[in-house]
Formats: structure tokens, sequence, C-alpha cells
């Protein structure tokens, strides 16, 4: 799993590649945490996920994690680039209506 | 087939430079070279060339080979055989195989995107394993292998170290969240017609087989997984 | 002649990966797409996630997967002897989760049932537990969708 | 900790490809070099095609392939239960084969023997064939074969 992350003054983008799941997801979530950290107080965080090519349920725990940890501080939240496959998991648990897809 | 006695003494000779003792040698192990090689066929080189180069292994065999080492020559020079196919078929065959799928991964994808670009669906596995020639269970293991440490890389410069003090005098969250998040697909069940509402709750909460729900609703198992797609995919929608 | 296979391995997060694509190239003869491939990998590293995190929670386990061709179906056994499952009905409901605090979702069951063609659960508390899953590859769902409508 | 696999499969060759491509898909966790991960495989299949082809000659059988890694090493277990070996230290003799006619050239056993780092076979008249193999990553061999030279 790789991460990169661009910021700019207003929107960081965080861009994840690979399988996120019960293996990846604690390694992953460290460096995401430690990211959105570093960059607090941003207007907006964007999670990329267009390399991301495996999910399960673990990443739904994951943006809900990373959704509530932003909510404290206002900042929303978004998804994009989500492939087909991802795209089913995230939809089956109707993520969406938290963290918009754009 | 040549006795030990007799491959020894041809040995012997042409390591002193006897080339008809290494004639002598190619001949009498054509089986051995043979058989080494129909385990690299089908590989993209054709049976000659890995031929020629089996028997540049099996020369090398013979020069490296030591009565004393106490093993059959056969036995030392299968590896060295192989190893002059596989250094041929490889750039480099000590590169890590984790570095090697990422790289062959990337390349998979590139081309699932490109296909699915071209014809409106992805390629079957088989047509990827075709295109770079492996085997299809090998293509799914170099598609889903995830054993690749996690690494960062930063693609912009902006940082605010200074925000990280502000962040921790936050108030706590509440747990006001969980439950607008089970609301939503309690509420989207809940919208929806009383007999779809039925066969969802059959089907996914007291977990029936579509025929087990036909014989409660009174219709066909087809009926039952035509109308579930069409919630499914409808509840998607709503619900994304 | 129906293929069968059965895989056995330590309850560790990072034999997750290596167990659904074993399935995943199990299931190869029967000729699958890549998204219905997609979906059996997903709801078997649900299954096997659950038995990590779930049945032996950290704890030292085995997980056995068994899987069956016949026809153009796959059917797939996941099991454990973990601690098992108090009230199966209650764990299949959406958003039921036992982990709070651990960023789990509770989507996992929904995510097996939506995602193969039959899904079941058997479980008693500290007797294990097993589910069973079965994909038909090659009936393609959205046209059957647009038959309905 | 030591990680651990079983799998068990039906005797078919259509199988082989996917018994050792699971094979090497969980040796990657040791992260061998592709020369090493090829010489598993090579001797993987040659281990499993001798079940398919000697121990049940095309009848119906299982074999059963354990994994487990020690350190830096893998352990392989490869068994079925069909016919045996009558004479053991002949079978291993390099061109030693029971199926002249077949094309079977002999050189299964000597292809595992040397392109793995540790190997034994056991086997009985009628009572099936167990063929242990080790590889050690990271260790190079060619470098061995250098000294020698
Ligand atoms: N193999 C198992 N052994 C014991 N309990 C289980 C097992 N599988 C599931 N459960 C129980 O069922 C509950 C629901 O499982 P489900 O997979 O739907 O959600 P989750 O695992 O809690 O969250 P998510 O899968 O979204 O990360 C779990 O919280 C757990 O209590
Ligand atoms: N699992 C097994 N069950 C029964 N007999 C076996 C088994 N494996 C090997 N043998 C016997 O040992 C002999 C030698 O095996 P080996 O793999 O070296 O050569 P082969 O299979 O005959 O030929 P090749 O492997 O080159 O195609 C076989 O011909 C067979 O008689
Ligand atoms: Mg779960
Ligand atoms: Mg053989």
């Amino acid at each position: 799993m790789d991460i990169a992350v661009k910021g700019t003054a207003d929107t960081l983008y965080i861009y994840l590649s690979g399988e996120l799941d019960e293996y990846n997801a604690p390694a992953v979530r460290a460096r995401v945490d430690r990211e959105l950290d570093a960059h607090a107080g941003v207007g907006q965080v964007v999670i990329d996920l267009a390399e991301v090519r495996f999910m399960d349920s673990t990443a739904i725990g994951f943006l809900i994690g990373r959704y509530k940890k932003l909510k404290r501080y206002s900042t929303p939240l978004f998804v994009r680039s989500v492939g087909a496959a991802a795209d089913k998991v995230l939809s089956v648990s109707g993520i969406y209506t938290l963290i918009p897809k754009i | 087939m040549l006795s030990d006695e007799e491959t020894y003494n041809y040995i012997r000779a042409a390591k002193q430079g006897d080339e008809s003792a290494k004639e002598a040698l190619l001949q009498n192990n054509t089986s051995l070279l043979k058989s080494i090689v129909k385990r690299y066929l089908g590989k993209g080189v054709e049976f000659d060339d890995l031929f020629q180069l089996a028997g540049l292994g099996l020369l090398k065999a013979i020069q490296g080979f030591d009565e004393r080492y106490g093993v059959k020559f056969s036995t030392y020079a299968v590896p060295m055989i192989a190893g002059e196919i596989k250094r041929f078929m490889r750039d480099d065959g000590s590169v890590k195989v984790s570095r090697a799928i990422k790289y062959t991964a990337k390349k998979m994808n590139a081309y699932i995107e490109d296909y699915a670009l071209k014809y409106g669906r992805p390629p079957t596995v088989k047509q990827i394993a075709e295109q770079f020639g492996v085997e299809e269970s090998e293509a799914v293991f170099i598609l889903g292998s995830s054993r690749m440490p996690v690494s960062i890389y930063d693609r912009g410069d902006y940082k605010d170290e200074d925000s990280r003090e502000l962040l921790e005098k936050l108030p706590a969250l509440d747990d006001q969240d969980d439950w607008i998040e089970k609301l939503q697909l309690k509420s989207a069940i809940a919208e929806l017609p009383e007999r779809e509402r039925k066969i969802i709750f059959l089907r996914y909460f007291r977990d029936m087989t579509q025929s087990e729900v036909a014989e409660v609703i009174g219709v066909s198992q087809v009926q039952i997984s035509r109308i579930e797609s069409r919630i499914v995919s409808e509840m998607k929608e709503k619900l994304g | 002649m129906n293929n069968y296979m059965k895989l056995e391995f330590t309850a560790l997060s990072e034999n997750e990966p290596f167990a659904r694509n074993a399935v995943a190239a199990f299931c190869l003869a029967l000729d699958p797409s890549l998204d219905e491939l997609s979906d059996v990998k997903t709801a078997v590293s649900e299954a096997v996630t659950n038995c990590i995190v779930h049945a032996y929670r950290g704890m030292q386990g085995k997980i056995c997967i068994e899987c069956e061709t016949e026809g153009d179906a796959v059917h797939i056994r996941i099991s454990d002897s973990g601690r098992g499952i108090e009230d199966v009905a209650k764990a299949l409901e959406p958003f039921y989760t036992t982990s709070e605090g651990e960023e789990r979702s509770g989507m996992g069951f929904t995510i097996m049932q939506t995602f193969m063609s039959d899904f079941a659960v058997q479980s008693e508390k500290g007797g294990g537990t097993c589910v069973r899953m079965s994909k038909y590859f090659g009936r393609n769902k959205s046209s059957e969708v647009a038959n309905a409508e």
C-alpha cells in the first residue's frame, strides 16, 4: 500500500494505492493520521482512490474513522476517482452520504 | 548412456582441452539437456535456442565438475544447465520478486484500463495472462499481491506544523455519527414497498436462499433474483 | 467432474491476501470475469478477516477454506473454531458490530450477502463459525435487471 | 512466529499451475528473488506432477501440500496416498523412470534435489509418497557454485 500526499493551503489530497484490507489498514491508518495532523486546519481533505485495487469493509471503517477525526475540526472529507470494485463496496454501506464522491 | 567411469574419463580429457571428449559428452547427454529444456518451453524462447543455452551450461558444468564432490555428474550439471537458461530468460534473476511483481502489476492494471476504455469491458484473465506471458493463476496472484510495505512520499511541500497544538485542545467526538450511518441503510429499506421489503428482509436478514424466498412470496426464483438485483441497485443509487 | 480444494492456514492478517487470491485462482476454471472474481475476493476477504478479528481476536488459530466447483458455480465454505457468534440474526444486520472501538463498520456480512449469489452462516457461542457462500459465474445480473424492467 | 498453510486438492493436472503459484504466493513473505521463487515453483511442479502421473495414474485422488516458514526458510511437504514407490533409491537416480513410453525423462527427483536446499522422499509400495523439501532464501547458491569452481 502506497500513500502520497499533496497539500495546498485549501485542500489536502491523499492518494492511496494498492489494497486497503485488514492486513494493510493499521499502517495506512497511522500514516494517513500523521498527515491529517500535520496538515490540520486545512479547508478540506480529499482521498483519491484511483490506484486502490482492492478493498473490503475494512476500508469503510477506515474512511468513517477519518471522517470522524476530521469532523472534530469541521473539516469536510471527500473521496474521488473511485474504481468500480471500490465503488461497489462503498455504495453498499451508504458511505457517500457522509463522505461525498467528487 | 555412459557409465560413471566413462563419464569421468571424458571429463578429465575435456578439461585438458580434448574437443572430441567434449563432443562425446554433449552427444551422450542430449536426453539430459532435452529433459531440462522441456521444462522451460512455452515461455517465448524456441527449443533450438534453449537447447544451445543448455549445451553451454553443460560445458560449464564439465569445467567445474570434480569427482571429489561425491555427486553424480548429472546432479551437478542440472543446476548449471538450468541456470544458463534462466539467466537468458531473465535479465536479472537476483531481483526480488516483490519488486518485479509491483512493476508487472502496474503494467497489468494499465493494460486493463486501456482495454476497458477501448472495448467497454475489462479483459478476461486469460487475455491478461496471454498479454504478459504468465499463467492465469500467476496473473491472479500478481494482480492481487499486496505484500509490499507501506511507503509514503510527499507530492507537495505544504506543511503547517503550528496547527497541531490547536488540534489537541478541541473537544472529543460524540457518538452521534454512528447512528447517522446506521439510519441511512435502515431508512432506505423502510422506504421500500412491502413486497420488496419482505424480499430483502428474508434474503438479507433471515439468510434464505432465493428459492426459499420464492416459495414464501409465491413467485419463481428467477423473479426473486431480478427483483432483488433491481432493489439492490436502486438502493445503491439512493445511498450513493 | 467437480474440482475441489481445501486451504488451511494460520489466522494471521498477512495471510488474508494470500487466501483470497488462492480462492480466486481456484475459480479460474469457471472462466469468471474480473468483476465476478473481484466479488469473490471481497467476500472471502470479509469472512477471513472476521475469523482473524472476531473469532480468534489476535489469539492463535486456524482458518479453513473449502471450495468446490459445480457446473458454473463455486461453493465456498470458510470456517474457524473460534469464539462463535451468540446471536447470528443480529450479527447479520447491517452496521451491527461488536468492535465499535476498532473502526469496524459492521458491514462485512452485508457485503458477503450482496456480492455472492448464495450465503448462509452457522455459528454457536464457543463453537466456531462457518460461512457458506456460492457464486454462479456467467449469469449477467445487470441484463436480468434490464429484462425485469 | 512461523507461518503455516495446508493445501489439499483433487489430483487433476489443471490444478498443477494453481498449486505451484499458491505455494509461490505463500513464500512471498520471505522476500525471495526471482530465481529462488522459480526454483521452488519448478520443484513443486515436479512433485505434484509425479503425484498425478505416477501415484494415481489418472485415477481419482487427493494431493496435499503443507508449507511452513521458519526464519528465512520454507519447508514444503507434498504427499499423496497413491501407489507408492517400491525402490526409492532407484527412483532417485537420474534418468530412472517407470514411464518410458510417455516422454518422461526420469529427471523429476534430480530437479527437486538440485533446485531446493534440502530434499527427502519417504514412500512405501501401496502406502503413498511424501516428498519433503526446504528452501533457504537469501543464501546465494550461485556464489557457492562459484566458490566450488
Ligand atoms: N467468525 C466470527 N467469529 C465470531 N464472531 C463473528 C465472526 N464473524 C462475525 N462475527 C460477529 O458478527 C459481527 C458482524 O460481523 P461483520 O463482518 O458484519 O461486521 P464487523 O466485522 O464487525 O465490521 P466490518 O466487517 O465492517 O469491519 C462482528 O462484529 C462479530 O461480533
Ligand atoms: N508420487 C509418486 N508415486 C509413485 N511413484 C512415484 C512418485 N513420484 C515418483 N515416482 C516414481 O519415481 C520415478 C522417478 O520419478 P521422476 O520424477 O524422477 O521421473 P519421471 O516422473 O519418471 O520423469 P520426469 O519427471 O522427468 O517427467 C517415476 O518414474 C515413478 O516410478
Ligand atoms: Mg467483518
Ligand atoms: Mg516426474
